[in-house]
This record gives structure tokens, sequence and C-alpha cells, in this order.
């Protein structure tokens, strides 16, 4: 009988680089989104949408759990929806979503663009996007 | 019964652009699109090309898009696509003539991933076979049924994007590699195939997978080495 | 204009006798690989059932007995030094090709995993034997594939899609080929000192064949042209199991699982014509025992086919007749699954060609061309010989199936063909290799491309009132109907005449196309040229040997006649006939004997 | 001379794939949609001013709502699917059952919110 030895190979033999780490994010922040959204409906409900909201409006929460989200709704009181607690899971929301996104993007323009430079130039914009929007979205939600 | 064969014709010799010719011809419903093609040839035009060879789908010549769908055309009947044919060659590739497409960027992709079984441990002593148990060759079957048709790689939109890609029959081939217990050679080709121009460009379309005439599960198969590539684990 | 390329070797065909040539040869001499096709669209792709060698890894198994059987399948018209020396080396060929990652099946144990064959026995019980090495049921496929894989691995320079068109001779001695690159339609001399000619055979002379539209003898016609001679064209084997109508191949090796044939009345038949072995007789046996059964009104329905059977219970209750076990003793049984992942490919035809799952039907079958026998003349190492005293042709080789050793004789058993193209594909290179290293290259003549070029204009320039695809329907027809499993005077002669009447029509048919890029028109039709010359040789061959043996056989001549036809035939073209010598067949050990299976 | 590579826009969209190539190009659109929208709206939101005035015009057309929403939605529910299958690369052998699946999850959901968008649109 051959010897059926499991084959596990060490990082370093995996081929494990930046590209397939990136692949994995992109997967996991997909899960961490479906969390924290799951998170943000559930609240919503517990702090009586059912009553004050659409499912629109539910959903657009759900989405970014931002308070100027349910201002224009039959919400009577904003403050239990601009709680620190909300703030905080909108602010890792936004973070995650902006570099899923712009990642995304990379992925997209990585199908086009296949010279190393275009590659770089592609990449160096996608830092200064994944910055310049998660520093404008922190501003608004913790500002507004 | 009648069946109406459209076919992109490229003469590079005297045309500027593709044109479409229309043949109106007799078939019965068992008639491979091949017999079709062969037809044409024989007494409507002689100048029309294509490749072929087995003529029973296993030497992967004859890949060409027919009604829009990337499929052999000796393992399409006119039974199943119907009486209104359309053939086009595989998109992705240069067209130099009618239905031939400049192969080689796709064999160049293939040439990548260290196509040939590597172990350079010694030969058993008994001077006999290495052994493998059926449970590690069945392990990468689907994958050896590859006939380098390039139906999937064409068929995917990746590679029309770019065909740096390497492309699904390349990864394919890396997997009948990567998986066989008794090559060595696992973690070089993974380090390939993990580049930019690899794994990360396959979206999972899956165009490849219903284009393989050989039927195999290529999404499955690169699936597979994309969670190896992270987990390490080839077994 | 002139492309003029110079190597120690080229080789001209890159399935599994040119690539194992190549990569051998490559190893000591700087190798060129010429193909038609890519190399991994030649026709060992289409082999299905196996590889034969004495592994004994199922069961006891000898060279020997391998041997004795090749001897016996050939009906003894094969030379038995040759035989013997393939079937000793088959053990290390397969076992290399292993070696070199090639995925054959396993047994339990983790070996490689063999299975029965036609004609393949235990010399002691007469029972089938397990001899095949096999992957599912694309041995040839995975052979191709790993080939070509090494080759790559080893560099070996490879001219793919170029088309070889003429060999060129200089003093007696090999001095290149002339072939066309089928992308601009430029024609190449390539000089060498050695060439190797491995270009498969030319089952596309007949209607109904499992063979790919690219057998169409260009080596074999390519030479003869060249004034050298053709050995036993007279030897073609119908292979009994092919799909009605498309021929294409149902391998041996459904009946190696335990499938049976079934006539036209639901009996099944090959007990009456092989008592012992029965569906695993070796292929003449049975495609005639088929022809007879039609013949004799019991195909099905009255049509030219018959059924095979393999769904797992008539595979179940057949084997229980036979009293077939397993290796351990136990009675042989099978599953739907079983068969699904023994013969996924068979399966896979079936339901894609006739609409038929054999897993619960019948496949109608009728036997299809098959397998070139006859071929270039060669010695057990390759080189080509040239006249009955076995003198060769100085740096000239040919391996594989355009060549003729000759091991399979009159006619070929299951799996020695594959190992047939390893074994003398690879000695075939060594040889081309060592010789290249002590020749030096024969001066070019002043325009190497003259002949071909001068083809080409004359099929540019015909008349044009004749159509080439006219002319090859008919010689399928014609050579399927009256040159096939039974042949007789009449109907050879008329085949004959009418091959001369093709010939001249050939002459003037015109092609349209006029480019350069790709002009498959050209090409074809230049292969039916290849075509007409090498069917006229085997119908005048066949028509001249007054006996039956392995897979000729004469209505008129019914009784092998070892008296006066214990001997190989040579044939060369001259000024315009066929003209047939003999060379006698090599018997070590084995006497020829009645054949019964 | 040859006939050059280029597979347009048009012709990509053309071939027939099936159901996964269908929801591949859903997915890059329902992407590459809420990257654009979100990083209008992140921008918008701190300019602030005339163009935040005149983006909340357009948020709140109707059309443009069904819109975003189908490329959220979307995106996420097919999203989920692929990594799923990503992840659990065996689970590919179900693939068509997965994309209906996923069909089955989508469609009413999306149906109710254009029921609900449109209902408000139109009757408030
Ligand atoms: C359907 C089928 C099943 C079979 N099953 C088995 C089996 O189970 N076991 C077994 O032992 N045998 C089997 N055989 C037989 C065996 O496969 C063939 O005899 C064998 O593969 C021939 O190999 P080859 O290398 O001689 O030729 P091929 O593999 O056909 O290669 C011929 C090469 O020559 C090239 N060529 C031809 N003409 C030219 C030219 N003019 N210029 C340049 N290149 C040229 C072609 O491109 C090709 O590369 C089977 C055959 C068929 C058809
Ligand atoms: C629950 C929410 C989300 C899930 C489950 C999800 C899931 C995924 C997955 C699995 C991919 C990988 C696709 C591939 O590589 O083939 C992906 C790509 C992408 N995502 Fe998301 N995503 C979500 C939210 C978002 C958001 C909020 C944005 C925008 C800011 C976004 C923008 C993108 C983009 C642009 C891509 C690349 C598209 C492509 O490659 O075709 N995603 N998403
Ligand atoms: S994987 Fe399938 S489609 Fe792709 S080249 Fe191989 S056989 Fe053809
Ligand atoms: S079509 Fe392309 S994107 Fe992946 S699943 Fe197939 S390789
Ligand atoms: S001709 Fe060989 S695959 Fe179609």
């Amino acid at each position: 009988m051959a010897t059926t030895k499991p084959r596990i190979l060490p990082l370093t033999k995996r081929g494990l680089n930046f590209e397939m780490l990136m692949w994995l994010f992109t997967r996991l922040t997909a899960l961490a989104m479906y969390g924290l959204i799951l998170i943000a409906i559930i609240g919503a409900l517990i702090m009586g949408a059912r009553t004050q909201m659409n499912l629109a409006d539910v959903l657009r929460w759900g989405f970014m759990p931002n308070s100027s989200h349910v201002q224009s709704t039959e919400v009577p009181d904003l403050a239990p929806w601009s709680t620190p607690f909300w703030k905080i899971t909108a602010s890792v929301l936004l973070l995650i979503a902006v570099a899923h996104g712009v990642h995304g993007l990379v992925v997209i323009a990585d199908d086009y663009i296949v010279s190393s430079r275009g590659r770089n130039i592609a990449r160096i914009i996608s830092i200064i996007m994944v910055i310049a929007f998660s520093a404008m979205g922190l501003y608004i939600l913790w500002t507004s | 019964m009648q069946v109406t064969l459209k076919v992109f014709r490229y003469n590079p010799e005297a045309d500027k652009s593709f044109r479409y010719e229309i043949y109106t011809l007799e078939a019965e419903e068992t008639d491979r699109i091949l017999d079709l093609l062969e037809k044409v040839k024989g007494y409507n035009d002689g100048t029309l090309s294509f490749r072929r060879s087995c003529a029973h789908g296993v030497c992967g010549s004859d890949a060409m898009r027919i009604n829009g769908r990337n499929m052999l055309a000796c393992k399409a009947l006119v039974r199943d696509v119907g009486d209104k044919i359309t053939v086009e060659p595989l998109l992705g590739l240069k067209v130099v003539k009618d239905l031939i497409v400049d192969m080689e960027p796709f064999f160049d992709n293939y040439k990548k991933i260290l196509p040939y079984f590597i172990n350079d441990s010694p030969l058993p002593a008994d001077g006999k076979e290495r052994l493998q148990s059926p449970e590690e060759r069945a392990r990468f079957d689907e994958t050896t049924k590859c006939i380098l048709c390039a139906a999937c790689t064409t068929s995917c939109p990746s590679f029309w994007a770019s065909d740096q890609y390497y492309g699904p029959a390349a990864l394919v081939t890396a997997h009948r590699f990567i998986f066989d217990s008794r090559d060595e050679a696992a973690s070089e080709r993974m380090h390939i195939i993990a580049e930019t121009d690899g794994l990360a460009r396959c979206h999972t379309a899956y165009n490849c997978t219903l284009a393989c005439p050989r039927e195999i599960p290529i999404t499955k198969a690169i699936g597979e080495l994309k969670m190896a590539t992270i987990t390490g684990k080839v077994e | 204009m002139a492309n003029i390329h110079q190597f120690d070797v080229v080789v001209v065909g890159a399935g599994g006798a040119g690539l194992m040539a190549g990569l051998y040869a490559s190893r000591t001499a700087k190798t060129a690989v010429i193909s038609k096709l890519y190399p991994t669209r030649s026709h060992t792709g289409a082999a299905q059932g196996g590889i034969g060698a004495a592994l004994g890894n199922l069961e006891e198994d000898k060279p020997e007995w391998h041997t004795y059987d090749t001897v016996k399948g050939s009906d003894y018209l094969g030379d038995q030094d040759a035989i013997e020396f393939m079937c000793n080396e088959a053990i290390d060929a397969v076992i290399e090709l292993e070696h070199m990652g090639l995925p054959f099946d396993r047994t339990p144990e983790g070996r490689i995993s063999q299975r029965p064959f036609g004609g393949h026995t235990n010399n002691e019980t007469g029972k089938p034997v397990r001899r095949a090495c096999h992957a599912a049921d694309r041995t040839g496929h995975m052979i191709l594939q790993t080939l070509y894989q090494q080759c790559l691995k080893n560099k070996v320079t490879f001219f793919d899609e170029y088309q070889v068109l003429d060999f060129i001779i200089v003093n007696g001695k090999a001095a290149g080929v002339v072939a066309v690159e089928l992308a601009t339609g430029e024609l190449h001399t390539f000089h060498a000192k050695a060439v190797i000619f491995a270009t498969g055979g030319h089952g596309r002379i007949f209607e109904v064949t499992s063979n790919a539209y690219a057998y169409t003898g260009d080596g074999a016609a390519i030479l003869l042209r060249r004034g050298l001679p053709l050995e036993d064209m007279e030897f073609f084997q119908f292979h009994p199991t092919g799909i009605y109508k498309l021929g294409i191949l149902i391998t041996e090796g459904v009946r190696g699982e335990g499938g049976v044939l079934i006539n036209g009345r639901g009996e099944r038949f090959m007990p009456k014509y092989a008592p012992t072995v029965k569906d695993l007789a070796s292929r003449d046996v049975i495609s005639r025992a088929i022809y007879t059964e039609i013949r004799e009104g019991r195909g099905v329905n009255g049509q030219n086919y018959v059924w095979l059977d393999v769904r797992p219970e008539s595979v179940i209750k057949y084997a229980a007749m036979d009293g077939r076990t397993n290796p351990d003793g136990t009675p042989y049984t099978i599953t739907g699954e079983q068969v699904l992942a023994k013969l996924p490919d068979i399966i896979d035809f079936c339901r894609v060609y006739l609409g038929v799952d054999p897993v619960t039907q019948m496949m109608p079958i009728q036997p299809t061309a098959h397998y070139t026998m006859g071929g270039i003349p060669t010695n057990k190492y390759g080189e080509v010989i040239i006249d009955s005293q076995n003198t060769v042709l100085p740096g000239l080789y040919a391996a594989g199936e355009c060549a003729c050793v000759s091991v399979h004789g009159a006619n070929r058993l299951g799996t020695n063909s594959l190992l047939d193209l390893v074994v003398f594909g690879k000695h075939a290179g060594l040889k081309a290799a060592e010789y290249a290293k002590h020749a030096d290259f024969e001066p070019l003549p002043a325009d190497p491309e003259a002949e071909a070029r001068a083809q080409f204009e004359a099929l540019r320039n015909g008349s044009g009132k004749e159509n080439a695809f006219d002319i090859s329907t008919d010689m399928k027809k014609v050579m399927f109907e009256e040159v096939s499993i039974y042949r007789n005077e009449k109907g050879m002669k008329a085949a004959l005449e009418k091959i001369a009447e093709w010939k001249e029509r050939y002459k003037h048919i015109r092609v349209q196309d006029t480019g350069r890029v790709f002009n498959t028109e050209l090409l074809n039709a230049w292969e039916l040229g290849n075509m007409l010359d090498v069917a006229e040789v085997v119908a005048a061959c066949a028509l001249n040997r007054r006996e039956s043996r392995g897979g000729h056989s004469r209505e008129d001549y019914p009784e092998r006649d070892d008296q006066n036809w214990m001997k190989h035939t040579l044939a060369w073209k001259q000024d315009g006939k066929v003209k047939i010598d003999y060379k006698p067949v090599v018997v070590t050990k084995y006497q020829p004997k009645k054949r019964v299976y | 001379m040859i006939l050059k590579r280029n597979v347009s826009l048009a012709t990509a969209l053309r071939y027939k794939g099936q159901g996964p190539y269908l929801t591949y190009i859903l997915h890059r659109i329902g992407g590459l949609g809420m990257a654009i929208f979100v990083a209008v709206h992140i921008l918008a939101s701190f300019l602030g001013g005339e163009i935040g005035g005149f983006l909340n015009d357009v948020y709140k057309n109707w059309a443009f709502q069904i819109f975003i929403f189908f490329c959220a939605l979307f995106h996420a529910i097919n999203g989920l699917r692929i990594t799923i299958l990503d992840l659990w690369p065996k689970l590919l052998d179900h693939s068509r059952e997965a994309i209906w699946l996923e069909w089955a999850v989508f469609l009413p959901l999306f149906g109710i919110a254009v029921f609900v968008i449109l209902s408000t649109a139109l009757g408030g």
C-alpha cells in the first residue's frame, strides 16, 4: 500500500502571496460585512424600526448604520441611533467596505492592465483612495 | 433536413475585415457540425479553413464558437444545436484565417506552469513503479483528461480582457500535477499560479466548466488550487 | 526565400513514436520534431485500452507468454526476434513511462493496474491474462501528454504545424526533408544527418474508420515516391467494435471488463468462433465473426451491425457462465458505477453520438478500419531497409504505426501498438543520434524543394474539372467494400481499376484556394494523392497474396498457406506500376501452428 | 494581416454563457455601481453644499434607488454564494443548485424592495 501521507505545505511553500491574501481578504470582509449588517438590522428592529421605518430604510441603515440615514424616517428620536456603539459599528463597516471596494476596483483594473508599470500605478492610486475615503468617511461619521 | 450554416469568414490575404457567409445544406440530425463544415469545404467553397483531426472529441483541434458558445465541432450534433447554426472562431485569440486562430499565446501560458512531472528523488530500489494508491490516483483524475482544446480559456472573460491570464486550461494542468502524490514541485507551481496573472484573475464566471468538452470540473479545480495556496493542503 | 534549417536529427511526426524518438535523440544530438498537427493532437491521443507489458501486477505473467501471444496473434508473420525484443523491453518501457509521471490506474497495492485484452493469454491455461496497463480508457492520451510534457521539460525543439512533403536522399543517404509551414505557406528545407519518420497510418483510405483525418499515409507515400519499398501493405486491421456508421472506436477494454457481443437474435455468438477466450479472441477473428453473422442474416434488424453489451447484469451473467473470477477467486462482478469509472470516454462517445447509455442499453457496433500493420520496412533498431536482403538506407529511420518492424505481422494484438511506439520510438531515436554523431551532412541538392513545389503547382494548375472530395469519397467507399475484411480477386481487381481511374481524375483537380496562409484545401488535395498511392499498394499487395492470414482474408483462398506465403511482401512503385518482392519471416522459437482461440 | 484579438464588450456580453456567467456580469456591475455610489456619497457628504443638494435629489429619484438597491442586494447575495463556494470548493459540484437558490432569495427580496420604493415614490 502506498503511503497516504497528508501533505500540508508550510507557509512559505504555499505560494501564499499578497495577491492571494487579498483574495482571502475579499471573502472574509464579505462575511464580516454580512455580520455587521445583520447586527445593524437587528439593532434597528430592537429600536423600533418595525413600526417607524419601511424596509428600504431599514436596509439603508443596515448598509451603513449612520444616524443621518434615519433622519427622514418616522423615527421619533435620533439619540439611540447615534450612540458610540453605532458610530463604531459604522466606522468598522466603512473601513471594511472601502478596503473591499477599492481592492475590488484594483481587481477589475488588473484584469485589463497587464504592464507592471500600469499595475503599480493602479496600486498607488488605490492606496490613496483607501486613505482618502476612509478619512472622509470617518470624519463624517464622527462629526455628524 | 435543411440547415443554414452561417460561417465566420476571413481571408488574411484579401479581406480587410471578417464577413459571414451563409450556406444552406442537407443534413441529418446526427451529423456533426464538423461534417457540415467538411461538406461545405468539399462542395461549396474549398477555401474554408479550419483545424480538425480525430473527429470524435479527443484531439482538441476543432474548438470553435457554435451558436455563440465554445464547443468542439466534432462533438456538436445538429440535433443538439438546431437547424440555424452560426460558427465562429474562438474569442480572445487572433484570427489567422476563417476559423483558425493563433494558438501560441494559449500554449505559451500552458508552458508557464511547469507542465511536466517533476520528481528528482531516487527511483524505487526494486526498479519498479512508484507506488500510488487508487485514492491518490483518483484525486487528480478529472484534470488528466484535458486535451488542450482551449475551449475553456477562450470562454473566460478574464482571458478576453488579457491573454496574460494563464487561463483555466493552464490551471487545470497545474492542478493535475500539484495534486499528484508523486510530484514534488507543487510548491514551485503554486508560487507561479499565485502571481497576479494566475488564480486571482479567476472570478468564478464558470464559462470554462460549461465549455469543457471533456467535462472537467474546471472551476472546482481552480477553487481547490486557490484554497490550497491558502491552507497549504494538497491532499 | 530559402528557409534552410540544419539539425543532426529530424523527427517527422509528434505522436507517441515521434516524441519518444525526439526525446531520446535530443539527449545527444541537435534534434527537431516536425509535425503537421500540434503534438498533443496526434492520433496516439485517441488510443484507449492500454499498453501491453507482462508486469504480472495482478496475476502471473511472463514476457515469454507475451511474445508467444504476439507471434500467434500475428498469424506467424511477425518477425520473432523483433517480437521477443519488444516484449522483453515492454516492462522497462512501461515502468519508464510511469517514472515520467504517466498516471496509470492503480491496483489496491498501489501498482500499475492491468486489464485483459484480446489475444493476451496465460499460456498454461489458455485463459485471458491481465496484461494491458491502462489509465482509464484514455491510455494513449496520457502517453501522448506525458511524452509531450517530458519533451517540453527537456527543451526539445518543435516545428508545430509544418507538414513534411518530401524526403531528400543524396548519395544513397538521408539528407533531410522538405516541409511547408501551414501558417505562411512557405517551404522549408530541413537539412539533417538522420531523419526519423513517425507519421502514423493511413486508415483514412477506408470509409468507416476509427482513424483521424490526419491518417493519410503521408510518410509511407513520400518514401514510396522516393523509390523505397513498403512492407506487408495488404495487412490492415479491422477492429471489431466501431460505432455503427461513424467508425469511432469502442475499445477492446469494454470486452476486457466483461462486455459481450450479441447478434440480432439476442445470442452471444463468439463462443462458436473462439470457444476458449470467446469475446477476447484476437481482432481479425472477431471482425470476421461479426461479418459472418451479418452476412448470414443475424445482424440487428437485418442491418450491418450487431450489439456490444456491457450492461452490468449481462456482464455478471456471462462472467458466471464463463467461470470468470477476480484475482482473489471470488466470482467476477461489476456495477454501473464501475463501468462508468473504468470506461468514462466510451460512455461519453455513446451518449454524444448515439444517444445511448451503455450502462442501460446495448451499443450498435460494426467493424471499423483501424490499424496499419504494414508500412515502412525497418529492422528492430528502426533503421529503414530497402530490399529483401535487409540493406539499410543510412540515416533513415521509421517508428510507430507508419513503420513495419514487423512485430504485428498479419494481425496486431491490442495494446501492442502503444508498446511498439514506445520501444521502437526510443531505439530509433537512440540509433539516429548515434549515427548522427559519426556521420557528416550530405550536401543538399541545388533546389531541394523542387519536387514538393512541382506537386503543389500541379494541384494549383489542374484543369479543375474534377472534385477532390468526390474522388476521395468514392475511394473510401470502394476500398471499404472491396479491400476490407473479406477480399476476393474480382473485387480487388475492380478496386485497382478504379484506383487507376481516380489517379487519372486526380490529375485534373484544381484547388480553389490560391492563398498561402493555412491553405488546407491544397494540403487536403495533396494528402488525397498520398492516399491514392497507398491505396493502390494496399490493393495490389492484397491481390497478390493468395492465402488468408490474420487481417487478410481471401474468400477465394480461405486457408493459410505457409508453404508459399510465409514471407513478407515488399512493394515498390516503378514506372507507374506496383513491383512486388518478398522477404523471409524471422522464426526463432515458435513454429507456425493452426491458430485457435 | 491577422485579425486582432480584441474582444469588445458587446462581443463578450453576447457569449452564450449560462446562469453563472450572468451572475458574474451582474456582480461586477453591482460592485462597480456600489463603489462609485459610495465614493460619490462620501465625497458629497464631506464637501456638503450645492453638490450635496443636487445628489440628494438624485438619491431620491426612484429609478436610481431601484438601481442602487439592485447593485447592493445582488452583489451581497451573490457575494455570499461566491464566498461560500470559494471557501469550500467541493460545494461547486452543486453550482447549479446554488444559482437557483440565489435567485430564489434575491427575486422576492428585490421584488418587495421595488414595490416599497415604487409605492413610496408614486404614492407619496
Ligand atoms: C481509436 C484508437 C484506439 C487505439 N487504441 C489502442 C490501444 O488501446 N492500444 C494500443 O496499443 N494501440 C491503440 N491504437 C493504435 C495506436 O494508438 C496507434 O497506432 C499509435 O498511436 C500510432 O502512433 P504514431 O506515433 O505512430 O502516430 P501518431 O500518434 O498518429 O502520430 C503521427 C504524427 O505524425 C505527424 N504527421 C503525419 N504526417 C505528417 C507530415 N506529412 N508532416 C509532418 N508531420 C506529419 C502527425 O502530426 C502526428 O504528430 C489505437 C488507435 C486508434 C485509432
Ligand atoms: C455584504 C456585502 C458584500 C459582499 C458579500 C461582497 C462580496 C464580494 C465578493 C465575494 C467579491 C469577489 C468577487 C470576485 O473576485 O470574483 C466582491 C468583489 C467586489 N466587491 Fe463586494 N461584497 C460586498 C459589499 C461590497 C461593497 C459595499 C462594495 C463597494 C464599496 C463592493 C465592491 C466590490 C467590488 C468593486 C468588487 C470587484 C468586482 C469584481 O471583481 O467583479 N462590495 N465582493
Ligand atoms: S480543460 Fe477542457 S476545455 Fe480546457 S483545454 Fe482542457 S479539455 Fe479543453
Ligand atoms: S471562465 Fe474564467 S473566471 Fe474562472 S471560473 Fe472559468 S476561469
Ligand atoms: S477533431 Fe479532434 S477534437 Fe474535434
